[in-house]
């Protein structure tokens, strides 16, 4: 095992993957430089030098400012013969491919009855919370989900990244990352073998009784803040984190809830048509007789993002926005707690 | 027209059977359109079956080949069977596509044709990514992209062309001018020629004026071929042609945007009459022999639709396949 | 009173915004021809010609295929004096513009301190279920409800289609519109003088105490006709038409199911993060305590539009499906009722 | 370089005066992100001053322009007062966009600056509207946007030249080429050259090759701004420039993709140093006068971080006003 950060996850699985089959490129602005410090070499770049040269120029490609033909590009290569990965920087940037990822990725191998493979990895960090402002903070993964075709992974922690990001690149089908730039610097013991987390499997990070806490991506440590402060007030939290949004592991957190009967979810995404949307839809369905109190959703307000720091930090969830959450519907609990600590 | 002293009988035969196949074909489908056999509409590449043609039988084996919403010719032209095209049209079973597709997306792997698309523009850079696979797997083949007059002015063309000309990818960039974009006359809303587009990407612009001429497309296109297998980069080469029928199969549009005089010049250059008679000129086939061609077409037509209306539906769970290359839950889909 | 269809009131709706601004103009691919059937005269126009000749080739201005210019420019010029309405024909055709309406129209004026205001109108129509393949066949919205700052209208009826438009029209923020093409046809009594909707209020279209059956868009009329069929069997459906997905009139909604304790929700965009799963989250919050059934969603499959007539009737909600949701949600009643019968 | 005879005194001064006061403005903000004043980053137009001066000083009032990412210049060479500029930059109540926009997204409308934009080429399209709508409603304007030479590849550039080259919109696209995108040379990622891209738009295209120099950079535009404004449309204006420093402040790339001699030749091209030079040599102020208006702006920098710094944190609940004209409900956003 040793200790990776996030970001340090990711270009670790993108090295690894590069080495292994040649037919793995990566493509994006700017990647030659390693500007965002993914194309780097890890630890071994002392040794190995850097991504263009262990891989070379052919294999390492920085493009022109044209994310539209940047991502069909890669989609026509994927079509025919090359795994690419593209580096798309911040997620914000995605909208100017929209067409690209929802007409080309992910209707051609449906619409032409299975003719096309398309293993491509559309990669992009979500920088919120750093005082970028509107253009560059957004968290759109739910706009995606909303697209049939497209796999979505938004990993928490560095070894769910590496994990999923060997399993993204190994993937025949169309798979977009949603970093959280908050959590690159996070650090988690790593195994120093190559591994694949699945996707479609839910992780458990805590177990608990009372109430159900979903937290997705950068919104997951926050959730297992709140369940410790909620753990010394006698609320036992399950913690989830679903790890790949498209597949979902709802299988996972309707049982957590038929066990706990409560639930909230935290995302930073914007509240409407969310992750935690859909979530709570499932679950009002599917585990709705097991409800004993509603359902809370923590998610980025609807609003767009202000750049002040004394504005910001409203926007996005927070521990004491999910305590507050967890508070409202273990309501019975607490004053039970509270008449047996009082 | 002068016949290429480069090229083989066979060959000039083979170019006017797929201008012919393409012709017919859409006539065809025209029809089974108005009588309801054909759900939705069509767009038919009657009248610009040289344009076609001369463009994809400047390719080899092996090329690839994207392509647009007037999206018959451009399979036909790389030589895709016709019955499986139809009964895609039809919405069968046995349609290239499994009946998934329709019209609009037609695609064939098995000719290199990755596939036509509805939405305008979309499929432009995809020919850009077979390039680059082609360049990053040293592999020796090129990519073309079919486009209309009215898509040149779609910001990912510009995109993909400078992108290709960076990497000097194999590509080449076909804009079909046919004059308009639906009802809207290209000059209407475009600014300057489209030709002269190419120069401030770094790459050849070359403009085929006549683009009834499938010898003069075809030498075009080659050259453009050849430069892309030389490791020189894209070119884009648009060609002059016109669409004898309406922009889709049934639609009527009240205003009168093309007048009959334009329409009488144009269908006066015909491009299968012209192609006709220069072969037969040029002794390489006699009119019996181009008769007999014209039958042998005729036939695979009904052929093809024959087999379309007497194909299968497809089954209904065909609906939910495809989505993804591995098994997924139908939880997640129903 | 005069009969109008659906398609006639858009049209209609134009004309008389165009006639009472001067600053309202039209823009969009072919919209001089009035190919799409909206920019024509309406009933007036053997009178008074189309509207080229009614208003001009200043005010109809027919646009390059450029979705994201003519979309960008359209917000330009709301910012600087004009009133745009752009025809965007297909709504599978707003993804080529998607930049410009999340990062310029949803964000311009929020992120300039409210300098701007850009009251421009974007209008599109859902040709689904026409048999036209995956690429024309789109009912995006739910993306465009994760974006704050767009508003939003999806009427289910001519008379509400009008009266909306001139809303939206007026209103000084940007405005997207969904059309359900299969609607075109439909007809409705609509009054001759002229009116306006407000933004953010529910139609309840038929009253009920049994169960809330919501319908999106074209799914509405369908879930009118499964409320017919349901009420032959004893079973009385409340039937709720949004009209605006934002703002989204959620006090209707919650207040109904508070009455009736059960709830479906049918819509013809994509089921994963769509408005359906919005509505599920908001009830499964406020009216948690008051559900007696699980909370039903009927959308189209997370899948994406196959061509053929025998695949593609399969995807999106149907009468029989949404009679089949609320079955499931008042097994109870129904079961009574067959003993009461029987 | 020559001073221009049809220029007052005065306007030459206030050139002097704006490209000081981008200079010492962006110097300052520099500073005042190393030190944490000014959350996040900034992207300073040091060494491009002639460029943005020049171009603005070409507009009159009532003109609108849009930016990009490199944000403080353009308001700044539009006339905008220091202090709400500073002030948004550090994220203030009395930032000119109260906070909620910050160094990226800077816009003041008072001075025809309809914003700058993160997302480059974002704001391309916006100058076409303001261009849209002065034709429309008869007004005498014009618009102009600035864009780099990487946002150069984008294909909304090309969208928004078209159309409005189809419309003849008085409309100048204005391509701050500074020979790098980020850490990526132009010309490896770029087909061709920039300015001949507008030919084949149907547009005049113009090089300033020194675009260090204010007054060739005035010419140029101001030739574009006659032609936009005599109603015969839009223009691309392409001038070369360099930054002098990184891409934006604090980021440190460890490849050396600008290497020392190129540097050295730029920062010898100082425009302001190089103007200040000039006008003394041509008699339009002294040495003295000039020090006097350097020493004169340098207050106003400092005014202008004074203000940025002591004026009060935005209400928390600004961040719940302004995302729609009319009241809405809370509870909707909540
Ligand atoms: C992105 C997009 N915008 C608009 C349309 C609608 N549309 C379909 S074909 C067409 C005209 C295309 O003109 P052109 O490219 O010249 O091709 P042609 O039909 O003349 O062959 C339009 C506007 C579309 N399919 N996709
Ligand atoms: C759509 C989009 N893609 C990528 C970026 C990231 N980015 C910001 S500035 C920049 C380089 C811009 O280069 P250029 O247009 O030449 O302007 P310069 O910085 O040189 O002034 C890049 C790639 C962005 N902000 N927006
Ligand atoms: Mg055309
Ligand atoms: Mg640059």
């Amino acid at each position: 095992m040793s200790v990776m950060t996030y970001i340090g996850a990711i270009g670790a699985a993108q090295q690894e993957a590069m080495s292994a089959d040649p037919r793995v490129i990566i493509i994006g602005e700017d990647v030659e430089a390693n500007v965002y410090g993914t194309t780097g070499g890890g630890k071994q770049r002392a040794e190995q030098g850097d991504f263009v040269q262990q891989f070379g120029k052919n294999r390492i490609r920085n493009t022109p400012i044209s994310e539209e033909a940047i991502v069909g590009t890669a989609i026509g290569a994927a079509m025919t013969g090359l795994r690419p990965i593209v580096d798309l920087s911040y997620s914000s940037f995605l909208y100017m491919a929209m067409d690209q990822f929802v007409n080309q990725a992910a209707k051609n191998r449906y619409m032409f009855g299975g003719q096309s493979s398309i293993p491509v990895v559309f990669r992009s960090a979500m920088f919120y919370g750093l005082n970028t402002g509107a253009h560059h903070s957004d968290r759109p993964y739910p706009m995606f989900m909303n697209v049939p075709g497209l796999k979505i992974m938004a990993p928490a922690s560095a070894y769910d990244a590496k994990g999923l990001l060997r399993s993204a690149i190994d993937s025949d089908d169309p798979v977009l990352t949603f970093e959280a730039v908050p959590l690159w610097g996070a650090k988690e013991e790593v195994p120093d073998e190559e591994y694949r987390i699945p996707f479609g499997v839910a992780r458990t990070r805590r177990e608990g009784c009372d109430v159900t806490v979903v937290g997705v991506s950068g919104s997951l440590p926050l959730a297992l803040q709140a369940a410790e402060d909620m753990a010394a007030r006698g609320v036992s939290c399950e913690v989830i984190d679903p790890r790949t949004l498209v597949p979902l592991d709802t299988g996972t957190i309707v049982r957590s809830v038929l066990k706990t009967g409560r639930l909230v979810i935290a995302e930073p995404a914007h509240r409407t048509c969310g992750a935690a949307a859909e979530i709570a839809a499932v679950v009002a369905d599917k585990a709705q007789h097991a409800l004993v109190a509603p359902i809370k959703r923590v998610c980025a307000l609807n609003m767009q993002v202000p750049f002040s720091p004394a504005l910001e930090a409203q926007i996005y969830p927070t521990r004491e926005r999910i305590v507050a959450a967890i508070e409202a519907v273990c309501a019975d609990q607490l004053n039970a707690e509270n008449r047996r600590v009082g | 027209m002068k016949i290429s002293e480069k090229l083989a009988r066979e060959t000039l035969l083979e170019m006017q059977r797929r201008m012919l196949r393409i012709r017919l074909f859409d006539e065809r489908a025209s029809k089974m359109v108005k009588r309801g056999y054909i759900p939705g509409t069509v767009h038919t590449s009657i009248g610009q079956e040289a344009q076609v043609v001369g463009a994809c039988m400047a390719l080899k084996s092996g090329d690839h080949m994207t392509g647009n919403h007037r999206s018959h010719g451009h399979p036909i032209g790389m030589g895709s069977p016709l019955g499986p095209l139809m009964a895609e049209l039809v919405g069968k079973a046995t349609g290239v596509c499994k009946g998934k597709g329709g019209s609009l997306h037609l695609a064939d792997y098995a000719v290199g044709s990755l596939g036509e698309s509805g939405i305008t523009g979309s499929s432009i850079p995809i020919a850009v990514g077979a390039g680059l696979s082609a360049q990053v797997l040293g592999e020796d083949r090129v990519a073309l992209t079919f486009f209309g007059d009215g898509t040149a002015n779609q910001g990912v063309l510009y995109e993909s062309m400078n992108l290709a000309s960076a990497y000097k990818l194999p590509v080449i960039f076909l804009c079909e001018n046919n004059f308009y974009a639906l009802s809207t006359p290209s000059h209407t809303v475009t600014g300057g020629r489209i030709v002269d587009r190419a120069a401030g990407f770094g790459m050849p612009g070359v403009r085929v004026d006549d683009g009834q001429d499938v010898m003069a497309v075809y030498d075009a296109v080659a050259e453009a071929v050849d430069r892309a297998r030389r490791g020189e980069g894209p070119s884009l080469v648009e060609v002059m042609t016109y669409r004898f029928r309406e922009h889709s199969e049934g639609l009527r549009i009240n205003v009168d945007y093309r007048n009959s005089e334009e329409k009488q010049f144009w269908t006066a250059r015909d491009p299968i009459v012209l192609f006709r008679e220069a072969l037969i000129a040029a002794g390489i086939a006699t009119a019996a022999e181009m008769d007999a061609i014209e039958a042998e077409i005729a036939q695979e037509v009904e052929d093809c639709a024959s087999f379309a209306l007497e194909s299968p539906d497809p089954e209904p769970s065909v609906a939910f396949e495809h989505l993804f290359t591995d098994a997924y839950d139908l939880e997640d889909v129903l």
